[in-house]
């Protein structure tokens, strides 16, 4: 029994840590709470486990721990230094009013994961509905913002809330996949990176809405 | 052995125009590599053409061919056969002329492709006229399309042919897209595109809506009233003898369309016959309408093709009233008409057009008020260009007559008849007031053109020293004006040309067809000779009286004025004034007035323009809309990310909640 | 033997990465596309010998599209070395805004044309979702340093652009993947064969649920309708080659996925909704293409729109299915070829006239004889007139609309090609006649022209492919797209 | 003999044709208090010309020699398929009066294209009003010829006239009214009498019909007479054809009542000339579109 309650307690933590996201506007908050999230989210497929730990099981917790808590953050941190922006100024959607929206993205994802009416499985009650919320908020964050980085990290969450989601099924999940999904979201980040130093060198801003000279 | 021939005549055209092409880029051996393929290929064709239509019989020649649905299956029947003839007498002729008029080009035109594009247009109507197979048919309309765009775009430079380009490859493109609708349809379930497969629709709806097809795919080529806009752009850009080609020939694909795939519908209805005659009536009327204010003479010339398309429709018209209200003569009659004015029609209206091009080669002009007095200059041209303006008003010695007397005399049978119900005898008045009325204003409009271009004093420096054409130029125009005056004359023989394609559409026992149709037309040619009879015998007594008479040449009379210039002449405008008055309404005629006068009128500049109504009342508009609608939802690709990513998330948002039930 | 296609261009890529010299990097891109190219043949020769495993196996529609890709690649690979050779670590002029930039270098360029040779590849014979979908995401990060070749503003932004987009719509897909496991409640592999044979037992709501999201995410990569947004900059900024494997390869394995799904979902009979949803797409992609070329300024956004065009016509033939599945097959190899002559067209075009406004080239006939008249082949070809086979294609496609029964559809579909023939005829028309005395005074320097004839060399080879399959299409051919269609769920 | 007999209808329009308009200008003159020419004027006046020489202007090509020959041949011919009352004409063929309007059409042609040819700004304004009215009156005369085709069911002019009034159906007798009308606005028109056009006028700038002729003379002059004499001759004998309701058996009697009853039209013509000024150039479309209207009712009365 006492699974599902430390399982619960760490998709809160993800819960929170998305709002969290949504609140702060401060780069280097964000990659911290991104850490969060991430331990959070290592946690949770140990903790739905059955007693029995099978190895791979953890191997995998592992690697995710140290790809999206340590790696991904750091390279992040070190683009805010080269790029030495610090905070995300007026972005399109004020941060309160984000709050508010994430609220609502929230009711959202409990209607319609209710309208999927999911097996008996209980875990599936409270983990459908907060990997929906932390996609969206993913999706909220890249619109939102303007700073090229801030919308990597929008990206991060999206991943997260659809890596979430496979945490449920981690058990099934062949290895070789999930090592394949965590290198791509790897390589993508760090290609991220790349652009932004590019664009922060070409531009000397990364304020992706001035990145707008390409229209019909 | 006769399908090899008209086979051999195809492969010939094409592959000598293509390598034409490559061969020779200069001018003279290009020109006369054109002419050679274009005459042996048109020579190939004839031969066996006649042949079917002498025997009446009918060959077919059938090849693999792996394309989805297609198969290489061509056959000529009589109907196909008569095409053939036209088509390829009239391609070898306009060759023939090609060669002088080029001439002119030579410089700073590459000769060899515009030979190479001529050969293919001539395969390629060949082929459409023989293709038995969906695929093989609208693969032929295309190719037939774009050598004849190519030719169009012969002087690019100009922006106005661009302009006739760009409309005329929508055109085509309009018309293919309807016909492949059509043979799709037409094909119902079965895999194979052939013409001997394709059964007729099942209920009369799906009939209706295959002959609304047929009439915007043909039409769309053909030139019917409303899809007509491309025509008098496109013909005048092309050279003279292309645009003689495409009026007297192309067009007429379009119409061997129609005749091909209505009996493949089923029996008509009574409404098809009705749309038809609707058709013909618009086309007609307001085809030679607005060709009365036109100021190019090509740009006419190109109406006036509208107009003679309007004929051939009433034709048809009553061919499909016949068979619909089962009076086989009536049918016969409209559907032998419009079959005879096809070839006439091709003839003289190429005879005009190969005339504008020699005016234009000699006067660099075609603006009808520039010219004048070419009579005096080029005798021989005015002769050939008086024979086909005379013909194409329907003047009875002439060719144009004949045909139109058949759809007369359709019109008045469907009118005498008394068993005839209200429905056909209302088609059948229609049918004869719009002819009358076309006949009238077809008169006015070439007594306008040929007085004002040919008689008279020339109103233009130019138009002063033009010079007679090259015998290369104006023997291809005799050869057209003798096959007029032989056909008016000796109507009956030239009906027995035409009868073996009406028995092959109208199955319509061979006898009583003779015995019916051939009567009709011996007194005609018998009431022309007693016309010849007279003219000779009054000129004799003239000669006679006038030989003891002084014969003296002075000024024209004019009321006494001092000194009567060229200027003071009616123009083409001036003498369509009053005709045009009348139609204001459907023409709407602008007038431009500019007087610079202080104490007294310095300098007055004054001119009239007529616009195409369909192409400003209803393409341009249409466009337009379609444009600003367009431009004002580009604003959807701002450039920002955000917002597409949010065009994202709407959509996986929407089709969760929506869909997945 | 199936690995191979993936792991030698693979190792030649990173080999090219870290290699220096420029003539070797050159070699190995040349010797990449030939490995490739046999390697695909003789798979195909004999096909069926092949095991199926759990990861990897070649089908048909696998087969089809890995063999335009390797013959788009070959023809990419000839253009890269004359282009690369022409424009080696010069300043160049930018054409637009006319302040000059320098190319990424050179090695990065091959090395990742070869990796995305060989993620496509992966693409096309990967069984598995999983690894399908790391695939795809391996194709994006792997052309996304071949958008950015030219280091100027507009590229990046492009790229920016490119990368942000697609991967938050494969993320979607990774959504979709695990929704497919979830439907099958967690037993099932992601494998395609298990799970078309179980496909009976899966729950048809996730199933409805993981289709959406792979229509969603790939579609994104796709270019369909309201995901399209990232393709006309991409393709507009990428140097011309690029684009050309983009428009032509890329789509198309994205298009893979979305038909690994529909297949899925036909075995478990929910035909309808996924038929549907693509018709729908379909036509949405045609009428926003058909909107945004009226008046399109530039010449290779017009390709772009025209892409997207495409794919809602390839979309629209796998959702009515039937005849119109294998009319899709047969579409998509067409337009793959007359894509990638038309893009290697309007680099030669651009590199000469110096210019992306449509308006400012004259005419291209008398300038540049051999690539005005490709051009002018490729119009006529993309627009579907019938001497080539883009005309086949769509006339597959429409007989088999009819035959469904649809008839509203046929309607829309013939209004959207012939809104959009319009359209372009008005752009390409003026540009391929027009002014001949007016001198454009050209700012290439004169000896290009002896070079110029080889640049479009390979485009006027793919012409001539495209006429071929427009007169002549064999049977084996016609057997194999039918195959194709139907294990894409056509039927 | 029989040919012979059949010729007769044609040589009696020979000789006769120019007394006609001796009667009408005789008709005018009592009219207006007056003694008049004399009856034979007319043959005076083309003896007088045919005697003469001719002045031909510098811009005339062969065409302008042509017309007045052309012009008369035609209406020679035309003149064979008249037939007059009951008495069936030289030729008759299904469709002849389809020949009548189009070769009178032939001589409508050349005269306007001779008055071109001079080049003169009056020749080329009656050319122009010459097309615009006639392009009227075609149409109105093959709709008349139309009813008669619908009530006859004959398809060829001595056919129709012969059994219109004989024993036909009773509407196409009240049709008939109608018709004369509309027939008689074509006559006018074409033979350009008074209400259209003002054969007596001297100012060439009303003139339609005399303008074009304005430079011939001579022998041509006397050719164009004659010809106009000849057509005036052709469209009476049509009218009173379909007019005159008596037919008796015998053809030689409805050929006698047939000549008397043309010079009957020519007298008719005479009073409309001197009871009617000429109308307006505006008015006339208007006159045309009523006897369209006249021949359209007639129509619609028979069928």
């Amino acid at each position: 029994m006492n699974h599902t309650l430390w399982a619960e307690i760490f998709v809160l933590g993800v819960v929170l840590t998305n709002f969290r996201l949504l609140a702060s506007s401060r780069l280097l908050v964000l990659i911290n709470t991104m850490q969060i999230q991430a331990i959070s989210l290592s946690a949770i497929p140990i903790a739905l486990a059955p007693s029995a730990l099978p190895f791979r099981l953890v191997l995998l917790a592992m690697i995710t721990l140290a790809v999206k808590g340590w790696i991904l953050p750091r390279l992040l941190k070190r683009a805010v230094q080269k790029t030495n922006i610090q905070r995300e100024i007026e972005p399109f959607v004020r941060y309160e009013f984000s709050i508010l929206l994430g609220i609502i993205l929230l009711g959202l994802c409990f209607y319609i994961s209710h309208r999927f009416k999911t097996d008996a499985n209980l875990t599936s009650h409270f983990l459908l509905p907060s990997a929906l919320f932390s996609l969206m908020t993913g999706l909220l964050i890249i619109v939102s913002r303007r700073k090229a980085l801030t919308q990597v990290i929008g990206y991060l969450t999206m991943e997260n809330g659809v890596y979430l989601f496979g945490a449920a099924l981690a058990i099934e999940e062949p290895l070789l996949v999930e090592m394949g999904v965590l290198l791509d979201v790897f390589v993508a980040v760090f290609i991220m990176g790349i652009t932004i130093y590019q664009i922060n060198s070409e531009f000397d801003h990364i304020d992706t809405d001035r990145l707008s000279e390409l229209k019909d | 052995m006769m399908t090899d021939t008209l086979l051999i005549s195809v492969a010939i055209l094409v592959l000598g125009g293509i390598c034409g092409a490559f061969l020779s880029s200069s001018g003279r051996q290009g020109a006369f590599w054109g002419m050679a393929v274009c005459l042996a290929g048109a020579l190939l064709s004839i031969i066996p053409a006649v042949n079917i239509l002498w025997t009446g019989r009918t060959i077919s020649y059938q090849l693999g061919w792996s394309i989805p649905f297609g198969s290489f299956t061509i056959a000529a029947d009589p109907l196909s056969a008569l095409f053939i003839i036209i088509i390829s007498s009239v391609c070898a002729i306009c060759a023939v002329y090609g060669v002088g008029y080029l001439k002119a080009y030579e410089g700073y035109k590459n000769m060899g492709v515009a030979w190479c594009f001529y050969n293919l247009l001539f395969a390629s109507m060949l082929l459409v006229v023989m293709a038995r197979n969906g695929v093989l048919f609208i693969m032929a309309w295309e190719g037939m399309s774009l050598s004849s765009f190519f030719l169009v775009m012969f002087e690019h430079e100009k922006p106005e042919v661009r302009q006739a380009g760009w409309t005329y490859m929508i055109a085509a493109h309009f018309g293919a897209a309807c016909l492949m609708a059509l043979f799709v349809l037409l094909a119902g379930s079965d895999i194979n595109l052939d013409f001997n497969r394709m059964s007729s629709p099942s209920s009369p709806f799906m009939a209706g809506v295959l002959f609304i097809l047929a009439i915007l795919g043909f039409g769309a080529k053909a030139g019917f009233m409303p899809l007509h806009v491309w025509l008098p752009e496109a013909h005048p850009a092309a050279p003279s003898h292309v645009s003689a080609v495409m009026s007297g020939v192309m067009i007429k694909t379009g119409i061997y369309g129609l005749l091909r795939i209505i009996p493949m519908l089923g029996p008509p209805e009574l409404w098809w016959g009705w749309t038809l005659l609707i058709i013909g009536t618009t086309s007609g009327i307001l085809g030679v309408l607005f060709a009365l204010p036109q100021h190019d003479l090509k740009r006419l010339l190109a109406y006036h093709s509208i107009e003679n398309i309007g004929i051939i429709c009433l034709g048809l018209g009553l061919w499909l009233i016949g068979t619909a209200t089962n009076y086989p003569l009536i049918a016969v009659l409209g559907l032998t008409g419009g079959l005879l004015h096809v070839c006439n029609h091709s003839i003289f209206k190429s005879l005009l057009f190969l005339g504008a091009g020699v005016i234009k080669h000699a006067t660099h002009t075609l603006d009808i008020d520039r010219l004048g007095g070419l009579q005096k200059s080029m005798p021989k041209t005015a002769l050939m260009f008086l024979i086909g303006a005379v013909s194409i008003c329907g003047i009875p010695p002439f060719n144009g007559f004949v045909s139109e007397f058949l759809i007369y005399l359709g019109g008045y049978t469907l009118v005498s008849n008394t068993a005839s119900s209200g429905h056909a005898i209302a088609a059948g008045v229609i049918a004869l007031i719009s002819l009358a009325l076309i006949g009238g204003l077809a008169a006015t409009c070439f007594t306008k053109v040929f007085g004002i271009i040919f008689l008279g004093a020339p109103r233009s420096e130019s138009a002063a020293q033009a010079a007679e054409a090259s015998p290369g130029m104006w023997f291809p125009m005799a050869i057209l004006a003798a096959f007029c005056i032989m056909i008016g004359i000796a109507a009956p023989l030239c009906i027995r040309m035409v009868l073996p394609a009406v028995r092959s559409l109208h199955h319509f026992p061979a006898a009583e067809l003779t015995a019916k149709v051939f009567p009709l037309l011996s007194p005609i040619s018998l009431v022309a000779g007693i016309l010849f009879c007279f003219i000779i015998a009054v000129t004799l007594v003239r000669r006679w009286l006038i030989s003891r008479q002084p014969v003296v040449t002075g000024p024209t009379w004019d009321c006494g004025y001092i000194a009567p210039n060229a200027r003071m002449q009616y123009t083409a405008s001036s003498f369509a004034q009053p005709v045009i008055d009348m139609f204001r309404y459907i023409l709407r005629p602008q007038r431009h007035f500019h007087m610079e006068a202080d104490d007294f009128p310095k300098q007055i500049r004054f001119s009239t323009h007529t616009f195409d109504l369909f192409r400003t009342c209803l393409f341009e508009p249409l466009f337009r809309l379609s444009d600003t609608a367009a431009v004002w939802l580009h604003r959807l690709q701002q450039g920002r990310n955000q917002l597409y990513i949010l065009y994202i998330a709407i959509t996986v948002m929407a089709l969760l909640v929506l869909t997945v039930r | 033997m199936l690995l191979h296609i993936v792991l030698i261009p693979a190792a030649l890529g990173l080999i090219a990465l870290i290699v220096r010299k420029r003539p070797l990097g050159r070699l190995l891109l040349i010797a990449g596309s030939i490995a490739h190219g046999i390697s695909v043949f003789l798979l195909a020769l004999h096909r069926n010998g092949i095991p199926f495993n759990e990861w990897i196996g070649l089908d048909a529609t696998g087969l089809l599209f890995l063999s335009i890709a390797s013959i788009l690649f070959a023809a990419v690979s000839f253009y890269t070395i004359l282009y690369l050779s022409r424009e080696a670590d010069q300043i160049i002029q930018d054409a637009v805004e006319g302040f000059s930039f320098v190319n990424h270098p050179e090695s990065i360029f091959i090395g990742c044309l070869l990796l995305f040779l060989s993620a496509m590849s992966l693409v096309c014979i990967s069984r598995n979702f999983g690894l399908l979908w790391v695939a795809v995401e391996a194709t994006t990060l792997a052309s996304a340093p071949l958008i950015s070749f030219h280091k100027h503003h507009r590229s990046l932004e492009a790229t920016w652009k490119y990368l942000l987009i697609c991967s938050v719509g494969i993320a979607l897909a990774l959504l979709g993947n695990f929704f497919l496991s979830y439907a099958g409640s967690g037993q099932l592999h992601l494998n395609v064969e298990e799970l078309t044979s179980h496909a009976k037992l899966l729950n048809p709501l996730w199933l409805k649920a993981s289709f959406i999201m792979f229509l969603v995410g790939y579609g994104t990569k796709m270019g369909l309708a309201p995901m399209h947004n990232w393709l006309p900059d991409a393709h507009s900024e990428a140097p011309s080659m690029v684009s050309t494997l983009l428009s032509g390869a890329l789509l198309n394995c994205a298009f893979l996925g979305i038909l690994r799904g529909h297949g899925v979902l036909v075995a478990a009979g929910l035909r309808i909704f996924s038929g549907e949803l693509l018709i729908y797409f379909g036509l949405l992609s045609m009428a926003i293409a058909a909107v945004f070329i009226i008046h399109q300024p530039d010449y290779k956004r017009m390709l772009a729109y025209s892409s997207i065009e495409h794919m809602g016509i390839l979309s629209l033939g796998i959702g009515i299915g039937g005849l119109a599945g294998t009319g899709a097959m047969l579409h998509a190899t067409c337009h793959s070829l007359t894509k990638g002559m038309l893009f290697l067209c309007s680099g030669q075009l651009l590199y000469i006239f110096k210019t992306k406004n449509a308006a400012d080239v004259q005419h291209a006939f008398k300038t540049l004889p051999v690539t005005g008249f490709l051009w002018f082949a490729g119009f006529l070809a993309i627009t579907g007139s019938p001497p080539f086979g883009l005309f086949t294609s769509e006339l597959v496609i429409f007989k088999g609309i009819i035959e469904n029964g649809r008839w509203y559809i046929a309607g829309f579909y013939l209004l959207f090609l012939f809104i959009i023939f319009i359209a372009m005829a008005k752009i390409v028309i003026p540009m391929t006649f027009g002014q001949a005395d007016q001198t454009v005074e050209l700012k290439a320097k004169p000896n290009d022209f002896k070079e110029q004839i080889w640049f479009s060399g390979p485009a006027a080879a793919l012409c001539a492919g495209v006429l071929i399959l427009g007169l002549y299409i064999p049977s084996w051919l016609w057997h194999l797209m039918d195959q194709a269609a139907q294990c894409a769920g056509g039927h | 003999m029989n040919t012979l007999l059949h010729m007769l209808s044609w040589l009696f329009a020979i000789i006769l044709a120019p007394l006609l308009s001796g009667v009408i200008n005789r008709t005018k003159a009592l009219y207006g208090g007056r003694k008049g020419q004399p009856l034979f004027q007319a043959y005076y006046d083309l003896f007088k010309l045919l005697n003469k020489g001719a002045v031909y202007s510098q811009t005339t090509s062969w065409i302008f020699r042509a017309a007045p020959i052309i012009s008369l041949s035609v209406v020679l011919t035309a003149l064979l398929l008249i037939p007059i009352m009951g008495y069936r004409s030289v030729l008759s063929f299904r469709g002849d009066f389809i020949f009548l309007a189009y070769i009178l059409g032939l001589m409508r042609f050349v005269t306007v294209l001779a008055a071109l040819d001079t080049g003169s700004a009056f020749e080329g304004m009656g050319a122009s009003r010459e097309m615009q009215f006639s392009l009227l009156a075609e149409p109105i005369f093959l709709i008349c010829l139309a009813v008669l085709a619908a009530g006859t069911g004959q398809l060829d002019l001595s056919g129709m006239i012969q059994s219109l009034w004989s024993a036909s159906s009773p509407q196409t007798n009240a049709a008939t009214f109608l018709l004369t009308g509309a027939l008689i606005i074509v006559l006018l028109t074409e033979n350009a009498r008074i209400p259209v056009d003002d054969p007596a006028t001297h100012l060439e700038l009303t003139m339609i019909h005399e303008v074009m002729i304005l430079d011939h003379g001579g022998i041509d002059l006397a050719f164009i007479e004659y010809a106009s004499a000849l057509k005036l001759w052709l469209f009476s004998a049509l009218s009173i054809g379909i007019a005159l309701p008596l037919r008796t058996g015998n053809p030689y009697m409805d050929f006698i009542i047939g000549i008397g009853g043309i010079f009957l039209t020519a007298v008719i013509i005479g009073i409309i000339e001197s009871t009617m000024a000429r109308l307006r150039l505006l008015r006339l479309p208007q006159m045309m579109i009523a006897a369209a209207a006249l021949s359209l009712t007639a129509f619609i009365w028979v069928t």
